[in-house]
Order: structure tokens, then sequence, then C-alpha cells
């Protein structure tokens, strides 16, 4: 019998997964971004059934960590994406190759 | 197979579908608030693995605070309703979710079939006891609140300090990245 | 006093032409840094004659030498210079050719004058260090060096296609000694691993190279032999040789053809066969195989050119194949012939490609079928074209039968079959140049053009006079020359042959009479 | 003054003579620049009298070392190649033949190149050759012999395109140099492999090195030296398969196919063969085949004779096949006489090639034998000492050729290596060498006068000769014939038989050649009649095939005269009766052009091959195809490199599932 941090790794997985697909094939960086904070949450439920897991605290710590992180990622994703959208008047992530080798 | 055995599995599925559902909406707005329902049913699953001190943080900072700015962001830009590139996808794409799938499947099945403890069992590890050489709880694992609080302080005082620099210094960049083009602008025009 | 000269004169050899590129780039006129420039170089070839007039000819050992601090103590790299019969014939023929070259420029370099004599001035310094030095990183540094005044030159004031020519020239040798560099690189760590210390010294590195596990020595051999070969060059490594000559300034073709291909032998006989005797024992055959395919292919392809420079290009091919057959025969009388005939190649085609520039100046083709009958007008020029096709073609009497008879013998002696083929080199380089003097020198004088040519001025008869000189010098005064080489060549013929280390040692001038073992002690 | 010191004087005066003319005489008058060159072999041929007389007739070796030219370590020792001369009785002979034919034919030349601009060249070439031939018979050992050996061919090559305005005479010049080097690579070999054997390439030395069983040890590598030899022969000598240089040599000004082309360059590789005797006769295979080239090519070369029409051209192949009869001698075991032929060929070949410049030049560079005839009127000198000299090279009984010819013959079919049918080949051979010459002398200065009375308008310098007025030439021209016909007359007698010998009363065991060049030779007598045994010849075999080449002498002869006593037409019934084989002969067997489309056109299209295929294709097309190849593989790593964030995550996806999979195995 499973027991509840064991199906929560379950759960983490299938979300991280479906974050994936999200921020892969939206093309929206919007939508990327609010992808990318299933990823976040799918790893803190990770840390936090870990923490259950093995009876000790940190994973939580860490969890609260991941979630400052995310929230500067937030902050500064969404700032791009307003100076973004003031310079090209989209945030279609396609349009976006400066990177292109 | 208790009352909050089942709870948590359903609100597990609930998660996973509605994350689902969130990256295929086609309003930035409805998808947000998909997803503050996510973060909601996480805080119940938190919750329900005595994580109190992350259940609430989840609800307050994620679903307070992150999403409201991702609302007002969306709201400020105004955008129109975005076109689904489901058929833009490609064989080759098919093939690698195919397999991560797959890989992930067989994983999952190892770690449900007690690899994962089995692997920590060799350490000397049982499921829920701390392993040998982790670090005790400062109080009885009820106290979770204070536990966490007595960790955060003590053992990631560091940590805790630099996340704090880093929070600050996205506050101030946020700022100049949305700034400085308006500026720009205005010199512009 | 004569101590104190002959303990700088290899340090004074390398850096006066520097000194002298320095002088002659500052100059504001340039028909005057012409001259300077010949001062320079002639200058420069005085002081080389102290070498020959106070070389050890009994001695096998490096004379001359110097041992100077250079790179941080801990790195082992230090200046050591020093020459013995080897690099002495090939330091020689530099300071000789550099002077005949810097004249021959006067009329065929008319732009950008002053820097082209800086340049020239660094090469011939760059050629020199690379033949003295005796640290790896040194020579390096030379070898390097070598190869940049001479991608301008050929860059510069080449022909039409030069940048094509400039570059795969360089790319080329850039591929090449990078190889040598890995090489050195490698052989500099296991002298580590083993002794504990760094040293890029050569004749600490002949101990530790010819110690080495012949599975190791056959990479290292393997990877500088590839980088001398494609300077040489070798089949199949030929084909950049005949674009570079072709595009390349005549002054540019002398020295690539007189000295430059040289570096290659030079450094098969310096650092590959005494450093990896036992890989050379194995890549023997491999290497006379080459070397025999190169000549008759490269004499075969030489016939069949319309171009001229690019017949003598090729012949090139052919000669250095001899060059390099006889080299591996590993008997004296190879070695001996493969030294003796690098400097002969370096007169009798220095001596062609001048000849070519002469008519090259006066009509601006290179076409065979332009010229024709040049006898008739020119009959001073047909006379020098014809010693140095005599010369090229090593007909007794000329320093190239010398070379040849000993690089055959030499191979005879050991591989009968080779040096048949070989011998057949012989035959087809018969064909190939008198099939030039053909159709250039004889012949009816039929084209227009040619019937107003004017012969060689006395500028250029003193050039080409002065090698016709040197073509029957090196044929009949061969046995003193080759005294100075042989107590070389002995040595080397037998560390290769007993598969030792090849054992020499730096002589200081002034420092003691005994020869003095150096960096022996930790 | 030392013998040592003329020795060398003897050698140097011509390259002395040679550099004055070539440098400092430039502009100097004609007469100054044949005197020079005249004196600079003259003076030599009085110290050759005087030292061939003197120590050499006295059994003396004059050795002398000029300086050391080669020196290297050599398997524990030393190399040592001096640039040594050393003078016995063979090389004596041929001195005396170069320096004595050759200060002639300066003689001559200095009158016949009359009319030539800038004869200093010429003069100054003729020199050069002469020092060469002499640093080729006077070299103490092989390197200095090849010195010469090469030097001969190079004076040959200039002086065959003397006339270099015109490319076919450059062409012909370069044919020969190049056929003479395929002959110089068998020497080079010979030479490498005597350094092997013997560590040594001084003739004195390897003589005295070869012992007989050193020689049964190395049976092969002595067989592999004389064929290697033997294609040094042929290539100077021009022997089958290489003598194709000679008749195409014939472009050269007429002294020089007098001097190099009959008298001294062709005949050294017989020189060479002789000197190398001792050597020779150890493999019997060599000596065979030595022979049989000999007679095959003095039987070839006499047949393409019978047809030719140019008169140089004639004596041209009659040269090759007489040099195949000296060979054949050689091959036999009859150094010797082939020696003796040599000289005598030497004497009676320069006075036709002599007398047929002197045609030439009187008939303002005709030399299209149907054009002459009667012309023995007009040339009395001329035209009797050139049928001295027929009669000398169809060996008249009492003439020089007779007497060295029927030696050759003999020893052919009796010799330690001879063999009735090499006799035969030989007969026929020299019933050829009857017909043609009877023939040739006959059209030429008998019967009625074809010459056509026109302006010649091709030489522009014979604009003030009127081309009927044939008539004798001056002293300078007819005097060296005069005395190359006495010497044709009496040449003969130092290989008189043994039989004649006998009837005369002359008491000697041997002959004069046979005596003179005892000491040379007595090592390969010695081997031939250890190792072989005695020969089998006797008087009786000797009086026989002398007269029966007698017989066939006079028959071809009287056969020629009654062929062509109506002139040149007298011979076209039989060309018409043999058709295609006529054409085919006067085709010169179609040989040049066998070696043109066999060795000239394959060897071509190989070195345009190598350069199109080789270089370009293949070895460029690495070169170039390589970057290419790294370029494609670049933009294909590039390419992924699209700047789209979800590509990238693709990629971090497929290091995700990687890195699971590698955690389940």
């Amino acid at each position: 019998m499973l027991t509840l941090p064991e199906i929560g790794l379950y759960f983490s997985f299938l979300m991280f997964l479906v974050g994936l697909a999200g921020v892969m094939f939206r093309k929206n960086i919007l939508f990327m971004m609010l992808s990318v904070e299933v990823l976040l949450n799918a790893a803190n439920l990770a840390f936090v059934c870990a923490s259950k897991l093995t009876g000790t605290i940190d994973g939580q710590v860490v969890m609260f960590f991941v979630m400052a992180v995310a929230a500067c990622e937030a902050a500064i994703g969404l700032a791009l994406i307003i100076a973004l959208y003031r310079t090209k008047a989209s945030i279609e992530a396609d349009d976006l190759k400066a990177l292109r080798g | 197979m208790d009352l909050n055995f089942i709870s948590f599995i359903v609100m597990g599925i609930a998660a996973s579908i509605l994350s689902g559902v969130m990256i295929t909406r086609r309003w930035p707005v409805s998808a947000a608030m998909v997803l503050i329902a996510i973060m909601m049913l996480l805080a119940g699953m938190f919750g329900l693995l005595e994580a109190h001190f992350a259940a609430a943080a989840q609800i307050i900072v994620y679903a307070g605070a992150i999403m409201v700015v991702f609302v007002f962001v969306m709201m400020l830009l105004n955008l129109p309703p975005e076109e689904l590139r489901y058929g833009g996808i490609t064989w080759g794409e098919m093939l690698l979710i195919g397999v991560g799938v797959a890989v992930a499947i067989v994983l999952g099945t190892q770690v449900g079939q007690g690899m994962l403890t089995r692997g920590f069992e060799s350490l000397g590890f049982v499921p829920g006891q701390a392993p040998a050489g982790a670090r005790p709880l400062y109080f009885p694992p009820s106290e979770n609140v204070k536990n966490v609080a007595a960790s955060m302080f003590v053992d990631y005082l560091w940590a805790f300090e630099l996340i704090s620099f880093l929070i600050m210094a996205a506050v101030v960049g946020s700022i100049v990245i949305a700034k400085k083009r308006s500026a720009e602008n205005a010199n512009a025009a | 006093m004569v101590s104190m000269i002959s303990q700088w004169i290899l340090t004074l050899l390398i850096f006066f032409p520097l000194l002298g590129a320095v002088v002659v780039g500052l100059m504001k006129d340039a028909q005057k840094a012409r001259h300077v420039a010949v001062a320079i170089a002639v200058l420069e070839m005085i002081f080389s004659f102290h070498l020959i007039a106070h070389f050890n000819v009994d001695s096998a050992a490096m004379q001359f030498a110097q041992d100077l601090a250079w790179l941080p103590r801990g790195t082992g790299i230090r200046y050591i210079v020093g020459v013995d019969g080897l690099s002495l014939m090939l330091v020689l023929l530099t300071t000789i050719l550099c002077p005949l070259v810097f004249l021959s420029s006067y009329s065929s370099i008319e732009n950008n004058v002053k820097s082209f004599l800086a340049l020239f001035l660094v090469l011939e310094s760059a050629m020199v260090g690379a033949l003295v030095s005796l640290d790896l990183v040194l020579f390096y540094v030379f070898w390097e060096a070598m190869l940049i005044p001479m991608y301008f030159i050929i860059g510069v004031w080449g022909g039409k296609d030069r940048i094509y020519a400039t570059t795969k020239f360089f790319i080329y040798t850039v591929v090449g000694s990078l190889l040598m560099l890995v090489a050195f690189s490698y052989l500099y760590y296991l002298h580590y691993q083993q002794n504990g210390v760094f040293s890029t010294s050569l004749i600490e590195l002949y101990r530790t190279a010819a110690g080495l596990p012949v599975d190791t020595q056959i990479w290292l051999f393997a990877a500088t032999a590839v980088a001398f070969a494609i300077k040489v060059p070798l089949f199949p490594f030929h084909t950049w040789l005949p674009d570079a000559h072709v595009q390349a300034p005549t002054p540019g073709s002398v020295i690539l053809a007189g000295v430059l291909l040289k570096m290659g032998t030079y450094g098969l006989m310096r650092m590959s066969i005494p450093m990896f005797p036992e890989a050379a024992h194995k890549a023997a055959p491999v290497m006379i195989t080459l070397s025999v395919i190169g000549i008759i292919y490269g004499a075969l392809i030489a016939w069949r050119q319309t171009d001229i420079k690019k017949l003598v290009a090729y012949s090139s091919v052919s000669h250095l194949g001899f060059v390099v057959a006889g080299m591996f025969a590993f008997n004296e009388m190879g070695f001996t012939g493969a030294l003796y005939q690098m400097v002969n190649h370096g007169v009798s085609t220095g001596a062609l490609f001048l000849l070519i520039g002469v008519v090259y100046e006066r009509r601006h083709t290179r076409e065979m079928s332009e010229y024709g009958g040049l006898a008739k007008q020119m009959p001073w020029y047909a006379f020098f074209f014809v010693v140095a096709t005599m010369g090229s073609v090593a007909l007794p009497g000329t320093g190239g039968f010398i070379g040849e008879w000993l690089i055959l013998n030499g191979l005879f002696q050991v591989h009968p079959i080779m040096a048949t083929l070989a011998g057949t080199g012989v035959i087809l380089g018969a064909i190939y140049m008198l099939w030039l003097v053909l159709k250039v020198v004889w012949g009816p004088l039929n084209n227009e053009a040619n019937k107003k040519l004017l012969d060689c001025n006395p500028r250029e008869a003193f050039i080409l006079g002065t090698l016709a000189v040197f073509v029957f010098a090196t044929g009949f005064l061969s046995a003193p020359l080759l005294a100075h080489t042989v107590p070389t060549m002995k040595k080397l013929q037998e560390s290769v042959n007993s598969k030792s280390a090849y054992k020499t040692q730096l002589v200081i001038p002034g420092r003691s009479d005994e020869p003095m073992k150096v960096m022996m002690e930790k | 003054m030392n013998y040592q010191a003329m020795l060398a004087a003897v050698l140097l005066i011509p390259l002395l003579g040679s550099l004055l003319n070539g440098f400092f005489l430039r502009r100097a008058p004609r007469l100054v620049t044949v005197t020079v060159a005249t004196l600079a072999i003259a003076i030599p041929f009085v110290l050759a009298c005087m030292l061939v007389f003197g120590p050499i007739a006295a059994g003396e070796v004059v050795r002398t070392e000029l300086f050391n030219w080669i020196s290297v370590p050599l398997g524990g020792g030393y190399l040592e190649v001096p640039f040594a001369l050393s003078l016995d009785r063979l090389s004596g002979i041929l001195l005396l033949i170069i320096t004595g034919v050759g200060s002639l034919i300066h003689l001559y030349a200095g009158e016949y190149m009359s009319h030539e601009e800038g004869v200093y060249r010429f003069f100054a070439y003729l020199n050069l050759f002469v020092f060469s031939m002499l640093s080729l018979v006077l070299g103490a050992n092989m390197v200095v012999t090849f010195l010469g050996w090469e030097g001969v061919g190079v004076c040959s090559y200039l002086l065959i395109g003397y006339w270099y305005t015109d490319e076919a005479n450059a062409r012909a010049g370069m044919k020969a140099f190049i056929a003479n080097r395929v002959g110089d690579l068998g020497f080079l070999l010979a030479m490498f492999m005597s350094v092997k054997l013997f560590g040594s390439v001084d003739y004195s030395a390897i003589a005295s090195a070869l012992t007989n069983e050193l020689a049964a040890e190395n049976a092969p590598m002595l067989t592999a030296i004389g064929l290697c030899l033997l294609l040094g022969v042929t290539g100077k000598s021009a022997q089958l398969p290489l003598y194709i240089w000679l008749p195409d040599a014939m472009a050269g000004p007429t002294p020089v196919s007098a001097l190099i082309h009959a008298a001294t360059m062709v005949t050294s590789g017989i020189y060479l063969m002789t000197r190398m005797s001792f050597l020779l006769v150890q493999s019997p295979t060599a000596m065979t085949t030595i022979a049989v080239i000999g007679a095959a090519t003095a039987l070839f070369a006499a047949t393409i004779g019978l047809v030719q029409n140019d008169i140089k051209k004639v004596l041209a192949y009659s040269t090759v096949s007489q040099l195949g009869f000296m060979v054949l001698g050689c091959g036999v075991g009859a150094f010797q006489f082939g020696v003796a032929h040599l000289m005598t060929h030497a004497f009676f070949k320069a006075l036709l090639f002599l007398g047929a410049g002197s045609v030439i030049h009187a008939m303002h560079h005709e030399q299209d034998i149907r054009k002459m005839g009667g012309l023995i009127k007009k040339m009395p000198i001329t035209g009797w000492t050139f049928v001295i000299g027929t009669l000398a090279i169809i060996g008249f009984p009492g003439l020089s050729g007779f007497f060295s010819k029927d030696e050759i013959l003999y020893y052919a079919w009796s010799g330690t290596f001879g063999h009735p049918l090499l006799w035969a080949v030989g007969a026929c051979a020299a019933a050829c060498t009857s017909f043609y010459m009877v023939r040739l002398t006959y059209l030429v200065f008998f019967g009625e006068s074809r010459v056509e009375h026109t302006h010649h308008h091709g030489h522009a310098h014979d604009d003030h000769h009127h081309a009927h007025e044939i008539h004798e030439n001056p002293l300078a021209m007819t005097l060296p014939l005069m005395i190359l016909a006495l010497l044709s007359v009496v040449g003969g007698y130092i290989s008189m038989p043994h039989a004649i010998m006998h009837v005369l009363g002359i008491h000697a065991d041997e002959n004069v050649i046979t005596q003179w060049l005892s000491p040379v030779l007595s090592a390969a007598k010695q081997t031939m009649t250890t190792v072989y045994g005695e020969t089998h010849g006797s008087a009786a075999l000797e009086w026989g095939l002398m007269g029966t080449s007698t017989l066939i002498m006079l028959i071809m002869s009287g056969f020629a005269i009654s062929l062509y006593k109506v002139g040149p037409k007298g011979g076209e019934s039989i060309a018409n009766a043999m058709g295609g084989l006529y054409r085919l002969i006067l085709d010169k067997w179609r040989i040049d052009e066998l070696y043109q489309a066999a060795i000239i056109e394959p060897l071509k299209k190989l070195g345009d091959g190598f350069f199109k295929f080789g270089d370009r294709a293949v070895i460029e097309g690495i070169i170039n195809e390589g970057p290419r190849g790294i370029y494609l593989v670049t933009s294909v790593l590039s390419d992924i490199q699209s700047g789209l964030v979800r590509n990238y995550l693709k990629v971090v996806f497929i290091a995700m599932v990687a890195l699971g999979a590698w955690i389940l195995i």
C-alpha cells in the first residue's frame, strides 16, 4: 500500500510533465510563464512529499525558498514581458530569435 | 483507506487534470484562474501531508501575491485570445513526448514498487523515519511551523538571507526593466 | 675576442635582420631602403662566414652554442641555440641566398617596398632562428614566425589568385605545426613524468624520446613527420606548393624553394628521425614509398605543365622526394646526400625561379607557349638557364649530381628496388627540364613580343652568375663541404641504427674546452 | 714536366679552351676562336703522344689525383672518390683517337663553319666535349668516368641542337640526351652495385677485389652489374633498344657528327665494356646478352641503312651498325678487337662523315643522295678519300676495316662466348654494309650528275655563292680527309689475323693490339680460360671465314654497282617488289612511332592523369571537401541553435529523459 507522500510524488511527476508540455508547446510567453509556475508547483509538491517521506523538515524549507525564487522569476519575467510588448508589440516566443546560431 | 487518503488522491487527480486544462486555455486570464485553483488544491495536499506552513505559504504567497501580479499584467497588456498550435506539433515532438512518458512511467513504476525507498533502505532508511545522518527536528513533528522556522533561521540562515537579497534585486530589476523602455520611448516620442 | 664573438654569433645572426627590419621599416625613401636591406643581408652573410671559419670540422657537437634563461625557470624553456654540421650548411644557404633575393627584389617588387623588405628581413631572422634553435619552444616560435611574413609576401605581392594560394599555404602549414605542437607538448609532459622536471631542450628530449615505448614513439613520430612532410612537401601533402609558388612574387618563390621547403627536411633530420629512432625504422618503408611516389608523380606532372612556375614547383616535389628517400635509407651516404641535395636544390631551383622572374618582369606571363627561342635574343639568359637546368637534372659536375648520387647510392644499399624506381626520376627529371628548356630557350623566335626582349642586365647577371658559380662549386668542392657534415651524419646514422638516443652536447665557446654537458644536473 | 702534370694538362687544356672561347673570346675574330679551339686539342694530342709512346708503351700506368671529390663514410670506413685520372694502354688508345681525330676535326670545322655567326659557341661546346670525353676515358674511377659519360651527353645535346632556331634540331638534341639518360641510369645502378659489392668505384680497386670466389658467391649481382652496364652501353653506343637518338643526332653540324657520333662519344660504351671486361666475363648471361644485342643492332641498323636517301642518315645507320659489331666483339670476349674496330672505325667513319660534310658544304647543305652524282670529277680529293673510306668500311682486303671486322666475325664464331649464329648475323650485317656503302658512294660520286642547277633559298648566308659552282674545298678541309684516309688504310694492321701474320712471316705470338692491351685484358682473359676453357679456333676456320666475308663483300658491292649504274632509279624495281616491307624499312621499322605510342604517350597520359585526377580531383578534392564536410556538420549544429526557447527546452527534456533512462540502467 502506497503512503500519501509516495502518491504525491506521482502527482508531482504528472504535473511536471504537463507543465513542461505547456512550456514547450505554447508560443505565448505569458502562458509559458504560467506553465513554469505549474512546474515549480510540481517541484514543491515533490519537496514536501520527500520531507514527509524522510520525516525531516528540510524539504519544506527548500519549498519555501523555491517559492521565493518563483516570486522573483515572476517579477522579472513579467517586467520583461511588458518591456518586450512595448518594443515588439508581441509576446510570441517564436519572434525572439536573437540567440539563433 | 481513510478520508485523508481519498481526499489526497482526489485533490491530486484534480490538480493534474486542471494543469492540463490550464495549458490549453486560449484566454490568459482563465488560465490564471485555473492555476489559482491548482495552487489551492496543492495547498490542500500540503495540508494533508502535515506541512501546514507550506500550505499557508502556498495560498498566501502564490495564490495571493504572485498570481495577482500575473493577472495585473494580463489586464495591462489586454491580449487577444491566442490561437492554440497543437496542429504544429511535429512527429519528432510526438516521439519525444512518447519516449518521455514511457521513461516516466517506467521510472514511476519502479518508484511505486519502492525503488526509491529500497535505495534509501540500503542507506539505513526506513520510510517515515529520519535517515541516519539526518538533522534531528528541533521540535516534535506536530509543531510544523516551529520546525520550519527553526530550520530556516538556524540551518538555512545564509540561504535565507541570500534569497532576500535575490528578491530585492528582482524587485529593483523589474522596476528598471519595465521603466527603462518607457523612458526611451518617451525620448523617442 | 674570437670566443666572445663565437659565443654571440648565432644570437647576432638571428636578431640582426630583425633589427634591420626595424631600420628599414623606419626609413622614408624606398630606394634607399632597398640598398640598406641588401647591405644588411650582405653583412649577415659576412657574419655567417664566421661560422664556417671557426667551425670544428671533427666534432658533431652543437657548436657556437648559447644557453640562456628565457622563460621562468620552472617551465624548463630556455634560449638554447647552436649549430652542428646539419644546420651549418642550411644557415649558410640561407644567408647566402638572402642577399641575392634582395637584389632580385629591385625589379620584382614595386609597391609597398619597405614593408616587403622589412617582412623579408623578419623572415630571414626566423629562418636562421629555426635552424639554430635547440629548444623546442624556441624552435616552434621561429617555425611559426616564418609563416607570417611568407603569408603576407604571397598575399600582398602575389599574383592573381594570391589570396587562395596564401590561405591554402597557411592552413596546410598550420595544420602541420599544430600536430607538431601537440607532439611536443606531450613529449614535454612525458619528460616531466619521467624526470620530475620540465624541459624543452632538444638535447634532453632526445634522450627522453628515444626511451619511449614504440607505440608512443610511432604516434609522436607521425605527428611531427606529418608536420614536416607538409612543409617538405611530401606526396600527398604537396598541393599547396604549386599554388604558393605560382602566386608568390619572384623573391618569395626563391626563398620558398630555396630555404623554406628545407625546413621540412631539416625538421625530419633534426627532430623526427633522431628523436624517435625506432618509430623512424618502422616508418621508413612508408616514407620511402611516399617519396618515391612523389619523385615519379611530381616529375610526370611537371612534364605536363604549361605554366613555367608550376613546372618548377612540381619539380621541387620530385627533387625533395629524393631528399626524404635519402634520409630514410639511414646510412651516412643517404643522410649526407639528403643534406647536400637540400643545399643544391636551394641553389638550382632558386636560380630557376629567378630566371623565370627575369622574363616574367619583361613579359608578365608564365605560359610556356608565350616564349621560345629566347637564346637568340638573350644569349646570357639562355646560358644561365641551361646551367640552372643542368644543375637541376643533376649533371655530374654540378652539386645536384653529388646529392642525388649519394642519395641513390645510399638508398640502393638498403632498398635496391626503391632506388631503381627513384632512379627513373633522374630520367623523368631530364625529360621535363629539357622540355622546359626546349620550349623557352630553343626553337624559333616567333613571338613578336619576345623580339625586343633585353638580355640580363648587370644586376641580374650578377645574381644568376653567382648562383651558376655555386652550381658548379658545389659539384666539385663537395669533399671539403661534406667534411663539415660528416661527423654529424655519422653520429646520426649510429644513433638511428642502434635505436638509441642521439647524444650530443653544447659546446659553448670560451666557457671551457671540454664539451659541456648542459642541464644534466638537476 | 712530369707525367702526372702532363696528364692533368691533357684533361684541362680543352676545358680551358672551352672557357676561353665561351666567355672571353665571344667577340674575337673567327680565326682566333678556331685557333684557340684547335690548339686546345692539338696540344693535348702532342702531350698524349709523349705519354703514350713514353711511359705507357713501357708498361707503366700514369695515375694522378687532381683533388678529393667525394668522401663519405661507408660501413666503418670511407668511400673515397677522388677526381683521379689514370692512363693505361686502353685509355691511351682512346686518348690518341680523341685528341688526334679531334684536332683534325677541329681544323676541318674551322673551315666548315666559316659561314656561321658566333662560332665561339660551337667551339666552346666542342672543346667542352673533348674535355668530357677525356675525363670519360681517363677517369680512374666510375664517378669520373660518369662525369665524362654525362658530360659528352650534354655536349652532344648542345651540339645537336646547335642550330636551335629550328625546333626539330633542339628536339633531336633532347631526344639524344634523354635516351642517353636512360642508359646513364644503368651506369648509375652498376656503380651502386659495385659500391655494395666492393665498397669502391675505383676500377683497379674493383679489379683487385673481384676474386673468383667472390664472383661465385655473387653471381646474380655480377650479372645484374653486367646488364646495367649494358643498358648504359646501349644508351651511349646507340644499341638496340636505345639507338633511336643517333640517326636524329645528324641534325647537328657535320663535324659534330664526325667527332661525336662516329669517332668518340658513341664508342665510349665499348671503352666501358673493355674497362670492365674483368667483371663482365664473370657472367656468361651478361656476355651473351651483350653479344646478341650487338649482333642484332648490327643487322637491324644495316637493314635501315639500305634504303635511306640522306647521305648523313646512311652514315648514321652505318655507325649504329658498326657499333653493333664492336659490341658483338666485346660480347664474345674479343675485347681487343672491339677496341681495334673502334679505332679503325674512328678513322674511316670520321673520314666518311667529313667527306660527306665536304660534299654537303660544297652542295650548300644538300643532303639527298638522289640529287648528287658524278661529284668525283669536281671534288677529286673528297671523292677518292671517300672511296677509300668506303673500301675500309666494307672490309676490302688490306684496308683497316677488313682486319678489325674480320677478327670480330672470327671471334663471333669461335670466341669464348661465340656461336656460329652470331657470325651469321654479323656476316649478313656486313653484306648489308657492303651494299649500302657502295650504293652511297656510287650515287654520290659516280654516274651522271643529278645536281639541280637552281639557287637554294633556304640559307640566307649562301647568297654570295652559286649553287652550280661545285668545287673542291680548301686545304683546311681536305687535309684532315687525306690524313684520315691514310690512317684508314694502315690502321688495321694492328689487328692483323694470326693466319695472315703467319703467311707474311711476322713472328709474333700476338698481333699488335692484343699485345698492347694484354695488361688491361689479362684478368678477363684469365677468367675466360680458367672458367670457360680454351677457345676452339683454328687457322683453317679463320681463312674460311675471311674468304667467305670477302666473297660476300665482293658480291654485294658488285650487286650495288650493277643496280645503281643507272642512278637512284635502279633500286626502284626491288623496292616496288618489296612493297610494304620497303616502306617499313624506309620508315626505320617505325621504331620511333612505336616508342612514341608505347612509352611517351602513355607517360604523358599518366602525367595528365596524375595532375587532373590525382592532384586536382583526389587530393584537392579531399582538401577542399574536408572543410565543406566540417561546414555541413557545423551548420547542422548551428541550426539546432534556433533561438527558439521551446527548442532549447526540448533539449532539456531529452536530457532529462536520457538521465532517467540512465538511472534505470
